[in-house]
Protein backbone atom coordinates (compact mmCIF):
# COMPACT_ATOMS: atom_id res chain seq x y z
CA UNK A 1 0.00 0.00 0.00
CA UNK A 2 2.47 2.98 -1.18
CA UNK A 3 -0.18 5.76 -1.24
CA UNK A 4 -2.55 6.56 0.99
CA UNK A 5 -5.23 8.92 -0.57
CA UNK A 6 -8.29 9.97 1.43
CA UNK A 7 -11.92 11.15 -0.65
CA UNK A 8 -14.52 12.19 1.35
CA UNK A 9 -18.18 12.79 0.04
CA UNK A 10 -20.68 14.94 2.08
CA UNK A 11 -23.82 14.63 1.02
CA UNK A 12 -27.82 14.64 1.92
CA UNK A 13 -29.49 11.60 2.86
CA UNK A 14 -31.66 12.00 0.25
CA UNK A 15 -32.77 8.49 -2.55
CA UNK A 16 -32.17 10.85 -5.12
CA UNK A 17 -28.36 10.98 -4.63
CA UNK A 18 -28.20 7.45 -5.70
CA UNK A 19 -26.82 8.02 -9.06
CA UNK A 20 -24.44 10.63 -8.08
CA UNK A 21 -22.89 7.90 -5.67
CA UNK A 22 -22.43 5.00 -8.29
CA UNK A 23 -20.79 7.70 -10.60
CA UNK A 24 -18.32 8.45 -7.92
CA UNK A 25 -17.76 5.35 -7.39
CA UNK A 26 -17.06 4.78 -10.27
CA UNK A 27 -14.69 7.58 -10.52
CA UNK A 28 -12.70 6.17 -7.58
CA UNK A 29 -12.55 3.04 -8.17
CA UNK A 30 -11.12 3.20 -12.09
CA UNK A 31 -8.45 5.27 -10.69
CA UNK A 32 -7.40 2.40 -8.50
CA UNK A 33 -7.49 0.20 -11.95
CA UNK A 34 -10.36 -2.08 -10.51
CA UNK A 35 -11.82 -3.90 -14.16
CA UNK A 36 -15.05 -3.05 -15.14
CA UNK A 37 -17.17 -5.98 -13.46
CA UNK A 38 -15.10 -4.98 -9.91
CA UNK A 39 -15.94 -1.23 -10.14
CA UNK A 40 -19.55 -2.58 -10.77
CA UNK A 41 -18.99 -5.02 -7.68
CA UNK A 42 -18.19 -1.98 -5.88
CA UNK A 43 -21.09 0.15 -6.70
CA UNK A 44 -23.74 -2.29 -6.08
CA UNK A 45 -22.06 -2.70 -2.22
CA UNK A 46 -21.20 0.91 -1.48
CA UNK A 47 -25.13 1.60 -2.91
CA UNK A 48 -26.65 -0.95 -0.32
CA UNK A 49 -24.75 0.82 2.56
CA UNK A 50 -26.46 4.47 1.47
CA UNK A 51 -29.47 3.06 0.55
CA UNK A 52 -30.17 1.86 3.82
CA UNK A 53 -28.97 4.98 5.74
CA UNK A 54 -31.13 6.90 3.30
CA UNK A 55 -34.04 4.42 4.05
CA UNK A 56 -34.19 4.18 7.48
CA UNK A 57 -34.95 6.53 9.83
CA UNK A 58 -32.59 7.24 12.93
CA UNK A 59 -33.84 8.63 16.44
CA UNK A 60 -31.04 11.71 15.69
CA UNK A 61 -32.05 12.43 12.27
CA UNK A 62 -29.02 13.84 10.25
CA UNK A 63 -29.68 15.72 7.07
CA UNK A 64 -26.18 14.73 5.78
CA UNK A 65 -23.97 12.27 6.03
CA UNK A 66 -20.24 11.19 5.00
CA UNK A 67 -18.73 8.36 2.64
CA UNK A 68 -14.97 8.15 3.28
CA UNK A 69 -13.07 6.46 0.66
CA UNK A 70 -9.49 5.26 1.34
CA UNK A 71 -7.58 4.93 -1.94
CA UNK A 72 -4.77 2.52 -1.99
CA UNK A 73 -2.33 1.68 -5.10
CA UNK A 74 -3.28 -2.21 -4.02
CA UNK A 75 -7.10 -1.62 -3.27
CA UNK A 76 -10.23 0.56 -1.87
CA UNK A 77 -12.10 0.94 1.53
CA UNK A 78 -14.92 2.41 1.95
CA UNK A 79 -16.13 3.63 5.20
CA UNK A 80 -19.70 5.47 6.73
CA UNK A 81 -20.10 6.25 10.49
CA UNK A 82 -23.32 5.53 11.78
CA UNK A 83 -25.66 6.01 15.07
CA UNK A 84 -25.43 2.40 17.31
CA UNK A 85 -28.98 1.75 17.02
CA UNK A 86 -29.45 2.14 13.67
CA UNK A 87 -26.34 -0.08 12.53
CA UNK A 88 -28.41 -2.88 14.61
CA UNK A 89 -31.37 -2.54 12.46
CA UNK A 90 -29.47 -1.98 8.73
CA UNK A 91 -29.31 -5.18 8.20
CA UNK A 92 -32.54 -6.76 9.60
CA UNK A 93 -35.51 -7.89 7.63
CA UNK A 94 -35.81 -9.47 3.98
CA UNK A 95 -33.94 -6.60 2.37
CA UNK A 96 -31.55 -5.87 5.53
CA UNK A 97 -30.59 -9.64 5.29
CA UNK A 98 -30.18 -9.30 1.17
CA UNK A 99 -27.82 -6.24 1.26
CA UNK A 100 -25.47 -7.73 4.14
CA UNK A 101 -25.12 -10.79 1.71
CA UNK A 102 -24.71 -8.93 -0.98
CA UNK A 103 -22.15 -6.85 0.55
CA UNK A 104 -20.09 -9.66 2.05
CA UNK A 105 -20.29 -11.37 -1.08
CA UNK A 106 -19.84 -8.41 -3.31
CA UNK A 107 -16.59 -7.59 -1.17
CA UNK A 108 -13.53 -8.37 0.34
CA UNK A 109 -13.91 -7.24 3.58
CA UNK A 110 -16.92 -6.33 5.26
CA UNK A 111 -17.35 -5.07 9.17
CA UNK A 112 -19.60 -3.40 11.49
CA UNK A 113 -17.81 -2.26 14.52
CA UNK A 114 -19.33 -0.23 17.28
CA UNK A 115 -18.35 1.41 20.20
CA UNK A 116 -21.12 4.02 20.39
CA UNK A 117 -21.41 5.08 17.09
CA UNK A 118 -20.95 2.11 14.08
CA UNK A 119 -18.17 2.32 11.98
CA UNK A 120 -19.24 0.29 8.71
CA UNK A 121 -15.72 -0.44 7.01
CA UNK A 122 -15.86 -2.37 3.11
CA UNK A 123 -12.28 -3.01 1.35
CA UNK A 124 -11.70 -4.71 -2.29
CA UNK A 125 -8.18 -5.57 -2.84
CA UNK A 126 -6.63 -4.97 -6.61
CA UNK A 127 -6.14 -8.15 -8.24
CA UNK A 128 -8.00 -10.73 -5.22
CA UNK A 129 -10.50 -11.98 -7.85
CA UNK B 1 -34.78 5.52 -13.73
CA UNK B 2 -36.94 2.09 -14.87
CA UNK B 3 -39.79 1.24 -16.65
CA UNK B 4 -42.10 -1.37 -15.85
CA UNK B 5 -44.38 -2.35 -19.35
CA UNK B 6 -47.36 -4.48 -19.15
CA UNK B 7 -47.05 -6.75 -22.51
CA UNK B 8 -49.72 -9.32 -22.10
CA UNK B 9 -52.69 -10.68 -19.92
CA UNK B 10 -54.29 -13.79 -19.86
CA UNK B 11 -56.65 -15.11 -17.47
CA UNK B 12 -53.54 -17.03 -15.83
CA UNK B 13 -50.39 -14.73 -16.66
CA UNK B 14 -49.33 -11.47 -16.60
CA UNK B 15 -46.35 -10.98 -18.63
CA UNK B 16 -44.02 -7.83 -17.42
CA UNK B 17 -41.12 -6.34 -19.19
CA UNK B 18 -38.54 -4.35 -16.91
CA UNK B 19 -35.70 -2.12 -17.87
CA UNK B 20 -33.42 0.75 -16.49
CA UNK B 21 -32.40 0.87 -13.04
CA UNK B 22 -34.53 0.29 -9.93
CA UNK B 23 -32.67 1.80 -7.17
CA UNK B 24 -33.74 3.36 -3.69
CA UNK B 25 -34.91 6.77 -5.84
CA UNK B 26 -37.26 4.18 -8.16
CA UNK B 27 -38.23 1.65 -5.87
CA UNK B 28 -41.35 2.70 -4.37
CA UNK B 29 -43.11 3.50 -8.07
CA UNK B 30 -41.49 0.10 -8.73
CA UNK B 31 -43.54 -1.30 -5.93
CA UNK B 32 -47.00 0.07 -6.60
CA UNK B 33 -46.70 -0.63 -10.18
CA UNK B 34 -45.66 -3.98 -9.53
CA UNK B 35 -48.55 -4.47 -6.62
CA UNK B 36 -51.23 -3.17 -8.77
CA UNK B 37 -50.67 -5.54 -11.55
CA UNK B 38 -50.09 -8.62 -9.33
CA UNK B 39 -53.48 -7.71 -7.26
CA UNK B 40 -54.65 -10.58 -5.06
CA UNK B 41 -51.70 -13.08 -6.73
CA UNK B 42 -54.18 -15.22 -8.36
CA UNK B 43 -51.82 -14.85 -11.95
CA UNK B 44 -48.71 -16.53 -12.81
CA UNK B 45 -45.91 -13.33 -12.71
CA UNK B 46 -43.45 -13.51 -15.96
CA UNK B 47 -40.49 -10.83 -15.81
CA UNK B 48 -38.45 -10.15 -18.90
CA UNK B 49 -35.30 -8.73 -17.43
CA UNK B 50 -33.05 -8.51 -20.79
CA UNK B 51 -33.23 -4.45 -20.20
CA UNK B 52 -32.84 -4.27 -16.32
CA UNK B 53 -29.29 -3.08 -15.56
CA UNK B 54 -29.77 -2.03 -11.76
CA UNK B 55 -31.28 -3.82 -8.92
CA UNK B 56 -30.84 -3.73 -4.79
CA UNK B 57 -31.98 -5.04 -1.83
CA UNK B 58 -34.74 -3.22 -2.09
CA UNK B 59 -36.05 -4.17 -4.96
CA UNK B 60 -35.07 -7.58 -4.61
CA UNK B 61 -37.35 -7.47 -1.33
CA UNK B 62 -40.26 -6.52 -3.48
CA UNK B 63 -39.46 -8.64 -5.93
CA UNK B 64 -40.20 -11.35 -2.65
CA UNK B 65 -43.15 -9.55 -1.96
CA UNK B 66 -44.62 -10.18 -5.12
CA UNK B 67 -43.42 -13.63 -5.39
CA UNK B 68 -45.36 -14.73 -1.93
CA UNK B 69 -48.80 -13.06 -2.73
CA UNK B 70 -48.88 -15.39 -5.75
CA UNK B 71 -47.14 -18.36 -3.78
CA UNK B 72 -50.89 -18.41 -1.74
CA UNK B 73 -52.51 -19.31 -4.70
CA UNK B 74 -50.09 -22.13 -5.81
CA UNK B 75 -48.46 -19.51 -8.53
CA UNK B 76 -45.24 -18.74 -9.49
CA UNK B 77 -42.85 -15.90 -10.64
CA UNK B 78 -40.55 -16.68 -13.70
CA UNK B 79 -37.86 -14.70 -14.06
CA UNK B 80 -36.19 -14.61 -18.26
CA UNK B 81 -33.05 -12.95 -19.43
CA UNK B 82 -31.35 -11.56 -16.25
CA UNK B 83 -28.22 -9.79 -16.82
CA UNK B 84 -25.33 -11.45 -15.85
CA UNK B 85 -24.06 -9.06 -12.64
CA UNK B 86 -27.81 -9.01 -11.40
CA UNK B 87 -28.12 -12.67 -11.92
CA UNK B 88 -24.87 -12.95 -9.61
CA UNK B 89 -27.31 -11.24 -6.62
CA UNK B 90 -29.67 -13.67 -7.56
CA UNK B 91 -26.84 -16.23 -6.55
CA UNK B 92 -25.67 -14.33 -3.39
CA UNK B 93 -28.84 -13.86 -1.91
CA UNK B 94 -30.03 -17.65 -2.84
CA UNK B 95 -33.30 -15.82 -4.40
CA UNK B 96 -32.33 -18.52 -7.66
CA UNK B 97 -33.51 -21.53 -6.11
CA UNK B 98 -36.76 -19.13 -4.52
CA UNK B 99 -37.95 -17.46 -8.16
CA UNK B 100 -37.49 -19.80 -11.47
CA UNK B 101 -34.63 -18.04 -13.40
CA UNK B 102 -34.64 -18.86 -17.38
CA UNK B 103 -32.50 -17.89 -19.69
CA UNK B 104 -34.68 -17.52 -22.93
CA UNK B 105 -38.29 -17.60 -23.04
CA UNK C 1 -35.02 28.16 -4.63
CA UNK C 2 -37.08 25.42 -3.40
CA UNK C 3 -34.57 23.18 -2.56
CA UNK C 4 -30.98 23.55 -0.93
CA UNK C 5 -28.56 21.13 -0.98
CA UNK C 6 -25.21 20.75 -0.27
CA UNK C 7 -22.61 17.89 -1.18
CA UNK C 8 -19.22 18.77 -0.03
CA UNK C 9 -16.18 16.82 -1.52
CA UNK C 10 -13.02 16.66 0.29
CA UNK C 11 -10.01 15.60 -1.75
CA UNK C 12 -6.21 15.38 -2.73
CA UNK C 13 -4.48 18.44 -3.47
CA UNK C 14 -3.37 16.46 -6.30
CA UNK C 15 -3.38 16.40 -10.39
CA UNK C 16 -4.55 13.10 -10.89
CA UNK C 17 -8.11 13.56 -9.21
CA UNK C 18 -8.79 16.06 -12.47
CA UNK C 19 -11.29 13.34 -14.30
CA UNK C 20 -12.70 12.50 -10.87
CA UNK C 21 -13.86 16.13 -10.14
CA UNK C 22 -15.15 16.36 -13.69
CA UNK C 23 -17.45 13.22 -13.20
CA UNK C 24 -18.95 14.21 -9.76
CA UNK C 25 -19.62 17.67 -11.54
CA UNK C 26 -21.60 16.41 -14.16
CA UNK C 27 -23.39 13.94 -11.70
CA UNK C 28 -24.43 17.20 -9.97
CA UNK C 29 -24.88 19.10 -12.70
CA UNK C 30 -27.22 16.87 -14.31
CA UNK C 31 -29.26 16.74 -10.99
CA UNK C 32 -30.31 20.09 -11.61
CA UNK C 33 -31.18 19.47 -15.08
CA UNK C 34 -28.51 21.92 -17.00
CA UNK C 35 -28.72 20.95 -20.58
CA UNK C 36 -24.97 18.91 -21.73
CA UNK C 37 -23.59 22.21 -23.00
CA UNK C 38 -23.81 23.72 -20.03
CA UNK C 39 -22.94 20.84 -17.69
CA UNK C 40 -19.12 21.15 -20.27
CA UNK C 41 -18.98 24.62 -19.24
CA UNK C 42 -19.49 24.28 -15.72
CA UNK C 43 -16.96 21.38 -15.60
CA UNK C 44 -14.41 23.38 -16.75
CA UNK C 45 -14.83 26.56 -15.28
CA UNK C 46 -15.00 23.87 -11.21
CA UNK C 47 -11.82 22.61 -13.04
CA UNK C 48 -9.99 25.80 -13.57
CA UNK C 49 -9.99 26.68 -10.15
CA UNK C 50 -8.97 22.91 -8.93
CA UNK C 51 -5.80 23.18 -11.23
CA UNK C 52 -4.80 26.44 -9.79
CA UNK C 53 -4.92 25.34 -6.07
CA UNK C 54 -3.28 21.59 -7.54
CA UNK C 55 -0.74 23.19 -8.84
CA UNK C 56 0.16 26.03 -7.39
CA UNK C 57 2.04 25.55 -3.72
CA UNK C 58 0.85 27.67 -0.83
CA UNK C 59 2.77 28.73 2.37
CA UNK C 60 0.44 26.55 4.87
CA UNK C 61 0.98 23.45 2.07
CA UNK C 62 -2.71 21.41 2.92
CA UNK C 63 -2.59 17.61 1.43
CA UNK C 64 -6.57 18.68 1.24
CA UNK C 65 -8.83 20.38 -0.01
CA UNK C 66 -12.93 21.02 -0.34
CA UNK C 67 -15.30 21.96 -2.83
CA UNK C 68 -18.53 23.24 -1.70
CA UNK C 69 -21.56 22.52 -4.02
CA UNK C 70 -24.90 23.76 -3.47
CA UNK C 71 -27.68 22.39 -5.26
CA UNK C 72 -30.78 25.02 -5.74
CA UNK C 73 -34.19 23.86 -7.96
CA UNK C 74 -32.73 26.76 -10.31
CA UNK C 75 -29.61 26.63 -10.03
CA UNK C 76 -25.84 25.25 -8.99
CA UNK C 77 -23.71 27.79 -6.92
CA UNK C 78 -19.85 26.20 -5.94
CA UNK C 79 -17.23 27.27 -3.63
CA UNK C 80 -13.79 27.02 -2.47
CA UNK C 81 -11.99 27.94 0.51
CA UNK C 82 -8.53 29.19 0.13
CA UNK C 83 -5.80 30.93 2.24
CA UNK C 84 -5.49 34.35 1.08
CA UNK C 85 -2.43 35.18 -0.19
CA UNK C 86 -2.83 31.91 -2.42
CA UNK C 87 -5.96 33.58 -3.89
CA UNK C 88 -3.96 36.37 -4.96
CA UNK C 89 -1.28 34.46 -7.02
CA UNK C 90 -4.33 32.06 -8.83
CA UNK C 91 -5.78 34.43 -11.38
CA UNK C 92 -1.60 36.00 -12.13
CA UNK C 93 0.21 35.25 -15.01
CA UNK C 94 -0.50 33.93 -18.34
CA UNK C 95 -2.81 31.02 -17.95
CA UNK C 96 -4.18 32.42 -14.62
CA UNK C 97 -5.80 35.31 -16.78
CA UNK C 98 -6.66 32.84 -19.60
CA UNK C 99 -8.58 31.14 -16.31
CA UNK C 100 -10.47 33.69 -14.41
CA UNK C 101 -11.31 34.89 -18.08
CA UNK C 102 -13.07 31.47 -19.42
CA UNK C 103 -14.41 31.39 -15.66
CA UNK C 104 -15.89 35.03 -15.94
CA UNK C 105 -17.47 34.10 -19.44
CA UNK C 106 -18.83 30.65 -18.77
CA UNK C 107 -20.24 31.39 -15.42
CA UNK C 108 -22.95 33.55 -14.41
CA UNK C 109 -21.63 34.62 -11.05
CA UNK C 110 -17.92 34.30 -9.94
CA UNK C 111 -16.46 36.52 -6.80
CA UNK C 112 -13.60 35.91 -4.59
CA UNK C 113 -13.73 37.69 -1.38
CA UNK C 114 -11.02 38.06 0.90
CA UNK C 115 -11.54 38.39 4.61
CA UNK C 116 -8.28 36.31 5.50
CA UNK C 117 -9.24 33.31 3.69
CA UNK C 118 -10.76 34.11 0.62
CA UNK C 119 -13.66 32.46 -0.73
CA UNK C 120 -14.32 31.82 -4.37
CA UNK C 121 -18.17 31.16 -5.16
CA UNK C 122 -19.35 30.40 -9.03
CA UNK C 123 -22.85 30.03 -9.68
CA UNK C 124 -24.71 29.00 -12.88
CA UNK C 125 -28.58 29.69 -13.21
CA UNK C 126 -30.89 26.82 -14.99
CA UNK C 127 -32.14 28.83 -18.06
CA UNK C 128 -29.99 31.62 -18.08
CA UNK C 129 -28.45 31.38 -21.74
CA UNK D 1 -4.86 10.99 -21.47
CA UNK D 2 -3.88 12.77 -24.56
CA UNK D 3 -1.88 12.04 -27.36
CA UNK D 4 0.21 14.17 -29.40
CA UNK D 5 1.44 12.56 -32.75
CA UNK D 6 4.09 13.91 -35.33
CA UNK D 7 2.31 13.31 -38.78
CA UNK D 8 4.57 15.11 -40.83
CA UNK D 9 7.50 17.05 -40.76
CA UNK D 10 9.33 19.63 -43.74
CA UNK D 11 12.04 22.14 -44.14
CA UNK D 12 9.99 24.75 -42.62
CA UNK D 13 6.33 23.10 -41.11
CA UNK D 14 5.84 20.33 -37.84
CA UNK D 15 2.32 18.83 -38.62
CA UNK D 16 0.75 17.41 -35.14
CA UNK D 17 -1.91 15.86 -34.19
CA UNK D 18 -3.47 16.41 -31.07
CA UNK D 19 -6.16 14.66 -29.31
CA UNK D 20 -7.36 13.45 -25.85
CA UNK D 21 -7.49 15.47 -22.61
CA UNK D 22 -5.31 17.90 -21.89
CA UNK D 23 -5.59 18.91 -18.49
CA UNK D 24 -3.80 19.39 -15.31
CA UNK D 25 -2.58 15.77 -14.71
CA UNK D 26 -1.54 15.38 -18.42
CA UNK D 27 -0.01 19.28 -19.02
CA UNK D 28 3.54 18.95 -18.11
CA UNK D 29 3.86 15.83 -20.53
CA UNK D 30 1.89 17.88 -23.18
CA UNK D 31 4.64 20.64 -22.51
CA UNK D 32 7.21 18.69 -22.99
CA UNK D 33 6.68 16.78 -25.55
CA UNK D 34 5.39 20.11 -27.78
CA UNK D 35 8.43 22.12 -26.72
CA UNK D 36 10.68 19.22 -27.58
CA UNK D 37 8.98 19.33 -31.32
CA UNK D 38 9.24 23.01 -31.33
CA UNK D 39 12.85 23.54 -30.66
CA UNK D 40 13.95 26.93 -31.35
CA UNK D 41 10.83 27.29 -33.13
CA UNK D 42 12.03 28.07 -36.54
CA UNK D 43 9.13 26.13 -38.57
CA UNK D 44 5.32 26.77 -38.55
CA UNK D 45 3.50 24.61 -36.55
CA UNK D 46 0.17 23.04 -37.61
CA UNK D 47 -2.18 21.31 -34.85
CA UNK D 48 -4.49 19.03 -35.97
CA UNK D 49 -7.10 19.32 -33.10
CA UNK D 50 -10.23 17.28 -34.10
CA UNK D 51 -9.72 14.69 -31.66
CA UNK D 52 -8.93 17.30 -28.33
CA UNK D 53 -11.79 16.91 -26.39
CA UNK D 54 -10.93 19.08 -23.18
CA UNK D 55 -8.18 21.53 -22.83
CA UNK D 56 -7.71 24.29 -19.73
CA UNK D 57 -6.00 27.46 -19.19
CA UNK D 58 -2.53 25.68 -18.44
CA UNK D 59 -2.68 23.60 -21.79
CA UNK D 60 -3.82 27.23 -23.51
CA UNK D 61 -0.67 28.53 -21.78
CA UNK D 62 1.64 26.05 -23.35
CA UNK D 63 0.46 26.75 -26.80
CA UNK D 64 0.97 30.45 -26.21
CA UNK D 65 4.16 29.75 -25.16
CA UNK D 66 4.97 28.19 -27.84
CA UNK D 67 3.59 30.45 -30.28
CA UNK D 68 5.76 33.14 -28.22
CA UNK D 69 8.89 30.66 -29.73
CA UNK D 70 8.08 30.59 -33.59
CA UNK D 71 7.11 34.29 -33.79
CA UNK D 72 10.70 35.50 -32.78
CA UNK D 73 11.25 33.84 -36.33
CA UNK D 74 8.53 35.55 -37.77
CA UNK D 75 6.58 32.06 -37.60
CA UNK D 76 3.13 31.10 -36.82
CA UNK D 77 0.90 28.36 -35.40
CA UNK D 78 -2.13 27.29 -36.99
CA UNK D 79 -4.78 25.44 -35.05
CA UNK D 80 -7.28 23.27 -36.97
CA UNK D 81 -10.64 21.74 -36.63
CA UNK D 82 -11.01 22.61 -33.06
CA UNK D 83 -14.37 21.72 -31.26
CA UNK D 84 -17.00 23.85 -30.70
CA UNK D 85 -16.67 23.81 -27.11
CA UNK D 86 -12.72 24.25 -27.54
CA UNK D 87 -13.24 27.14 -29.81
CA UNK D 88 -14.97 29.18 -27.10
CA UNK D 89 -12.33 29.27 -24.72
CA UNK D 90 -10.07 30.71 -27.60
CA UNK D 91 -13.17 33.17 -28.12
CA UNK D 92 -13.02 33.97 -24.50
CA UNK D 93 -9.57 34.22 -23.60
CA UNK D 94 -8.91 36.31 -27.22
CA UNK D 95 -6.56 33.76 -28.93
CA UNK D 96 -8.54 33.34 -31.50
CA UNK D 97 -7.09 36.41 -32.85
CA UNK D 98 -3.59 34.93 -31.71
CA UNK D 99 -3.15 32.39 -33.41
CA UNK D 100 -4.78 31.40 -36.89
CA UNK D 101 -7.46 29.28 -36.51
CA UNK D 102 -8.84 27.53 -39.24
CA UNK D 103 -12.06 25.20 -39.74
CA UNK D 104 -10.38 22.62 -42.51
CA UNK D 105 -7.35 21.73 -44.28
N1 LIG E 1 -30.29 -15.82 1.06
C1 LIG E 1 -31.44 -15.47 1.66
N2 LIG E 1 -31.39 -14.63 2.69
C2 LIG E 1 -32.53 -14.27 3.29
N3 LIG E 1 -33.75 -14.71 2.96
C3 LIG E 1 -33.84 -15.56 1.94
C4 LIG E 1 -32.71 -15.97 1.24
N4 LIG E 1 -33.11 -16.77 0.26
C5 LIG E 1 -34.42 -16.86 0.37
N5 LIG E 1 -34.88 -16.11 1.37
C6 LIG E 1 -36.26 -16.02 1.81
O1 LIG E 1 -37.04 -16.75 0.91
C7 LIG E 1 -38.33 -16.34 1.06
C8 LIG E 1 -39.05 -16.64 -0.23
O2 LIG E 1 -40.41 -16.70 0.04
P1 LIG E 1 -41.15 -18.07 0.38
O3 LIG E 1 -42.63 -17.80 0.27
O4 LIG E 1 -40.65 -18.59 1.71
O5 LIG E 1 -40.70 -19.06 -0.83
P2 LIG E 1 -40.47 -20.65 -0.72
O6 LIG E 1 -41.66 -21.18 0.01
O7 LIG E 1 -40.40 -21.11 -2.17
O8 LIG E 1 -39.17 -20.86 0.00
C9 LIG E 1 -38.28 -14.86 1.38
O9 LIG E 1 -39.16 -14.58 2.44
C10 LIG E 1 -36.87 -14.66 1.83
O10 LIG E 1 -36.81 -14.14 3.14
N1 LIG F 1 -7.52 37.45 -23.55
C1 LIG F 1 -6.21 37.49 -23.24
N2 LIG F 1 -5.86 37.53 -21.95
C2 LIG F 1 -4.57 37.55 -21.61
N3 LIG F 1 -3.56 37.53 -22.48
C3 LIG F 1 -3.87 37.49 -23.78
C4 LIG F 1 -5.18 37.45 -24.22
N4 LIG F 1 -5.17 37.40 -25.56
C5 LIG F 1 -3.92 37.38 -25.89
N5 LIG F 1 -3.11 37.44 -24.85
C6 LIG F 1 -1.66 37.50 -24.88
O1 LIG F 1 -1.26 37.39 -26.21
C7 LIG F 1 0.07 37.00 -26.21
C8 LIG F 1 0.36 36.33 -27.52
O2 LIG F 1 1.72 36.43 -27.79
P1 LIG F 1 2.33 37.60 -28.65
O3 LIG F 1 3.72 37.15 -28.97
O4 LIG F 1 2.15 38.90 -27.93
O5 LIG F 1 1.42 37.59 -29.99
P2 LIG F 1 1.07 38.87 -30.91
O6 LIG F 1 2.39 39.61 -31.11
O7 LIG F 1 0.52 38.27 -32.19
O8 LIG F 1 0.03 39.65 -30.14
C9 LIG F 1 0.26 36.11 -25.02
O9 LIG F 1 1.41 36.43 -24.33
C10 LIG F 1 -0.95 36.40 -24.15
O10 LIG F 1 -0.55 36.87 -22.90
Amino acid sequence: MKENDTVKIHLPRKADYASLIRLAVSGIASKIGFDIDVIEDIKVAVSEVCNKIVSLSTENCDKYYDITFQLFSDGLKVQFKVPGGFAGKMFEGESGEFAYAIISSLMDEFSVDCNGDCIITMGKNLGAE
Amino acid sequence: MFTLKLDNQTGDKLEITLSGEIDIASAPEFKTKLYDLVGDGKKDIVLFCDGLKYIDSTGLGILVGALKKVKLHQRNVYIYQLKDNIKKLFHITGLDRVFVLEEAV
